[in-house]
């Protein structure tokens, strides 16, 4: 239970700096954050205590219980939907930098005039 | 478990560097650390393949950041946030956790994970797909559909970024 | 020659890179090929593989190994892995319904085994990997342009 | 019943992006063909699978051959054909109209690489009967649209798009969440075994992943409190894209999704004839139109006004599937089709407008009609119709609404319908007479640019939709269209039954 509770103490950090930050950099940090802390909560879910990782033993050796292979499967989808999107934000921001000269929303803003 | 909590709360730490620090370079380091922290956690759960996936995805996001940070005459972020937003946020904070709290008595304790569908890919993966990994037979064959899915995601932002970091939008438009 | 020297990362740097960058791209093709053994696959070898590369660009300077790499044969390496993929959905239609894995199962354990998942993570591998690479070669080009070469914002 | 054309509605426009990528440099005329070549065959294949759910009732395909809940189905019923006639027709003419309009543009090949991974995406999303795959198609049209927003590589677009794309993407983290605590409690993907499993009561999971629902897919539609992105990035993105974002891409995000979760999977909302109020949905709709139309009053730039009034058009839909009878909700899926033939007409129309004229400031546009026949009269034709005016598909839609709102006892909302609608006829006078009539004290404009044959064409095939809609409410036709996709939503949670019980072998 704490596991989970921490879990999205972490979620609701990276969404308070992607909602309350100025620099972009920062919001896009922000961002980076709440996926980690999504991911995480997808595998603690699928988690058995004393469980194995699931890979099928060598036909000799013995076979613990496995742990869910499904969160597993779901969470590589899921972080590299993270990096796709961290990648084209990052790629608008450096844009943005290009064109206003700055990061941060507030001169961003003025300037936009 | 222990081990599990410390992580987990050493996390939150680097992630509340990663927030509060000024200069965006640290900033951007700190998140790394908070994705190294991340790939040992799967570690612990026992997920071999999201932990080497997560560290190698995490090394090249930590690049393209520091692609976009570095050789830029950056002043300090600003210390003061939007004040709207910090109350957002915070309240938000408090909120999913109150809110969540029952939710979260209701399912499966930490541990003892229901895998009623699961079941099926334990049992009968080898037999059906042939892959003594799990995850691939999941990923490539029972739920190939989501990879492919998965797979267009990235194809779509790699288009995106060409798009959007093309030199010139407009026909005879200004350069940069 | 003074340009040269000054591109890239220094010397030392250098050395080393010729050294590891074989070993870094053999295993991440050794991940992609044992995708379905062990831990990893199509993702994180193209990840890797996309590493190696990435390891060449910025040890060597954007412009110099600029001949050697372009980015537009990156995303060439991408779209064939895309259409690879799909193309391995569509013959999956032969053996019933899209996507179906349409190879023999094989022996457990051995290599070549488990049907179609090891040419799926093949494909999945040269899409990650090109296309990735050519992520970050469109950054090194737009900020190459940007930076003049006192550093300084043109 | 199965039917490969499901899983070809998704492969052909990803084979058609694909290519667009790879030969696109080499054969200019490429992108162009393969625009318009993907999108007939797609709109094709829908009004295709419109006949088959007529004579199969329900029909699912399992992916790879694994049945319902070990592998991915998809599901193709009434309300899937709607969502999929909707998408592939609007995304057809808007391929057509985009082939005259991104001249100005540079490298088509990449426009229409992310034009079919959208559209490949939001039929990935509409066709879909498994949650998490839900998720990915979800992001493929959103990362998608991100892209497109920021295509014109303007400030304001690029701003817009930065700020478009983290709020998107704060709402997909909203509704991963809720499928994580889905998953946890359910501990299966497909909807319909997720269904029969919530079929005893929810518990305490329920309302949260509801809340978290409700604000992730409130986010893709742009409801009020979460619209804040919408009015920025709509103008900025170049036309043809703005039509699809308005017409369809925060239906099918967003509508479609919310909808299908809450009737056909967490069942906390249903169709009965006694009318069971959904609530939360009543209350955004009303908000959203309101907000909406209220803000699209003070607008001068043109695109800017038509984003707000999709927000308050979207509060229609919205309010009306929440009331809950099944006039109601068909009442309600009908201004869906309707909104998405007038907006992206209107949307398209502005873009040809701008074109022309160089500016998008209605103060600047005046007297414009005698000179672009094609571009006023389905401006006309189509502002006709988003402010409800008799024969007009957007009048039909709107009463039926309203009188399902009084039938079902609603008559608070039904006022605050009336009330919005009138503003909407007020914003669009204001339109008509700057705009066309030459009210405003423009100066004398240039000579105005041509507007090219591809874009007049598909002015025109919108503009004779938007004039035949009515008839879609005549019973043969309504029974063809409409009413499988209210039927479908009638079905509550049981309505996805048939994903388990039929599939492959």
């Amino acid at each position: 239970m704490t596991a989970y509770i921490l879990c999205l103490i972490l979620f609701s950090l990276g969404i308070y700096c992607a909602v309350s930050k100025r620099n972009l950099i920062k919001i896009i940090v922000g961002v980076a954050i709440a996926e980690y802390a999504v991911n995480l909560m997808f595998v603690l879910v699928g988690y058995r205590i004393g469980g194995v990782p699931p890979i099928f033993a060598a036909p000799g050796e013995a076979q613990g219980a496995m742990v869910d292979p499904l969160p597993h499967a779901l969470v590589l989808t899921s972080i590299v939907i993270g990096l796709a999107t961290t990648a084209l934000l990052a790629a608008i921001a450096m844009r943005i930098y290009r064109k206003y000269g700055t990061y941060d929303v507030n001169e961003i803003r003025e300037l936009r005039g | 478990m222990i081990a599990l909590y410390i992580l987990l709360s050493m996390m939150i730490l680097g992630a509340l560097v990663a927030i509060e620090v000024r200069s965006l370079i640290s900033s951007v380091v700190a998140v790394g650390a908070v994705g190294l922290g991340l790939s040992l956690v799967f570690l612990l759960l026992k997920a071999p393949d999201v932990a080497l996936t997560q560290l190698v995805v995490e090394i090249i996001a930590v690049i393209i950041l520091i692609r976009a940070t570095i050789r830029r005459q950056l002043p300090g972020s600003p210390v003061s946030a939007r004040p709207y937003g910090v109350l957002l946020g915070l309240g938000f904070a408090v909120l999913l956790v109150l809110v969540s709290l029952p939710a979260l008595q209701e399912i499966p304790q930490l541990g003892h994970p229901y895998m009623r569908v699961a079941e099926t890919y334990v049992e009968n993966g080898l037999r059906d797909t042939g892959a003594t990994n799990v995850v691939a037979s999941v990923i490539l064959d029972y739920r190939a559909y989501d990879t492919l899915g998965e797979a267009t995601v990235l194809f779509t932002a790699v288009m995106g970024v060409m798009a959007v970091l093309r030199n010139r939008g407009l026909k005879g438009g200004e350069e940069g | 020659m003074a340009d040269r020297r000054e591109d890239g990362m220094s010397l030392i740097v250098k050395t080393v890179t010729r050294l590891t960058l074989g070993l870094i791209l053999l295993y991440g093709l050794y991940i992609v090929l044992h995708g379905h053994l062990t831990p990893g696959g199509g993702f994180a070898g193209g990840v890797i593989v996309a590493l190696s590369l990435v390891h060449l660009v910025l040890a060597f300077g954007g412009r110099s190994a600029w001949k050697r790499i372009s980015h537009s044969g990156a995303s060439v390496m991408e779209a064939t892995g895309a259409l690879g993929f799909l193309a391995l959905a569509l013959l999956g239609l032969t053996a019933g319904f899209f996507l179906s894995n349409f190879l023999p199962e094989g022996r457990a354990f051995a290599l070549f085994s488990a049907g179609s998942i090891p040419l799926a993570n093949l494909a999945i591998c040269l899409k990650v990997g090109g296309g990735l690479f050519a992520v970050f070669a469109i950054l090194t080009i737009f900020t190459a342009e940007t930076a003049s070469p006192d550093g300084g914002e043109r | 019943m199965t039917h490969t054309l499901m899983p070809l509605m998704i492969a052909v426009p990803l084979g058609g992006a694909f290519l667009c990528a790879l030969m696109g440099k080499r054969t200019r005329a490429l992108p162009d063909a393969m625009g318009f070549l993907v999108t007939l065959l797609t709109a094709a294949g829908a009004v295709y699978s419109v006949s088959l759910v007529k004579s199969a009732d329900t029909l699912v395909y399992s992916m790879g051959g694994w049945r319902a809940p070990v592998g991915i189905v998809l599901s193709l019923d009434g309300l899937t054909a709607l969502m999929l006639v909707t998408v592939n027709l609007v995304a057809f003419l808007v391929a057509i109209y985009a082939r005259g309009y991104m001249e100005r543009y540079t490298s088509k090949r990449l426009f229409y690489g992310l034009f079919l991974l959208m559209l490949a995406g939001m039929n990935g999303v509409v066709l879909t009967g498994d949650m998490f795959n839900l998720f990915v198609f979800l992001e493929i049209a959103s990362v998608a649209s991100y892209a497109l927003v920021a295509f014109g590589t303007g400030k304001q677009e690029l701003e817009a798009a930065f700020k478009y794309g983290v709020m998107g993407t704060i709402a997909s983290l909203f509704i991963l969440l809720g499928i994580i605590l889905l998953y946890a409690r359910t501990s299966t993907l497909n909807m319909a075994d997720m269904a029969a499993a919530l079929a005893g009561g929810g518990g305490d999971v329920v309302p949260l992943v509801t809340g978290l629902f409700l604000a992730g897919f409130g986010l893709k539609a742009a409801l009020v409190p979460f619209h804040a992105w919408l009015p920025d990035a709509h103008p900025s993105a170049p036309a043809p894209i703005s039509a699809m974002l308005s017409g369809v891409l925060i239906k099918s995000l967003g509508v479609y999704a919310m909808v299908r979760v809450l009737y056909n999977v967490l069942g906390v909302a249903e169709v009965s004839e006694t009318g069971s109020p959904f609530t939360p949905l009543i209350v955004l709709g009303i908000l959203s139109m309101m907000v909406g139309v209220v803000l699209a009053l003070g607008q001068w730039d043109m695109k800017r006004l038509l984003a707000y009034h999709s927000i308050s058009q979207i509060g229609y839909v919205i309010l009306a599937i929440g009331i809950g009878t099944p006039l109601a909700v068909l009442a309600g899926l009908f201004h869906l089709f309707n909104h998405s033939i007038f907006k992206s007409l209107l949307f398209l129309d502005s873009g040809s407008l701008e074109q022309a004229t160089g500016t998008r400031d209605l103060r600047r546009m005046a007297g414009v009609g005698r000179k672009l026949p094609v571009t006023s009269g389905s401006t006309l034709i189509a502002s006709m119709s988003i402010a409800g005016i008799p024969p007009f598909n957007g009048f039909w839609s709107k009463l039926l609404i309203i009188v399902a709102a009084v039938r079902a006892g609603h008559s608070w909302s039904a006022f605050w319908a009336v009330l919005a609608s009138i503003l909407t006829l007020a914003s669009f006078t204001k339109v008509l007479r700057y705009g066309f009539q030459g009210g405003g004290a423009g100066k004398r404009l240039r000579e105005l640019a041509a507007v090219p044959l591809s874009m007049k064409v598909a002015l025109v095939l919108f503009a004779v939709i938007c004039i035949g809609g009515g008839l879609l409410l005549l019973p043969s036709l309504r029974d063809l269209f409409l009413g499988p996709a209210a039927d479908a939503l009638a079905g509550g949670t049981r309505q996805l039954g048939f994903v388990l019980t039929g599939g492959a072998s």
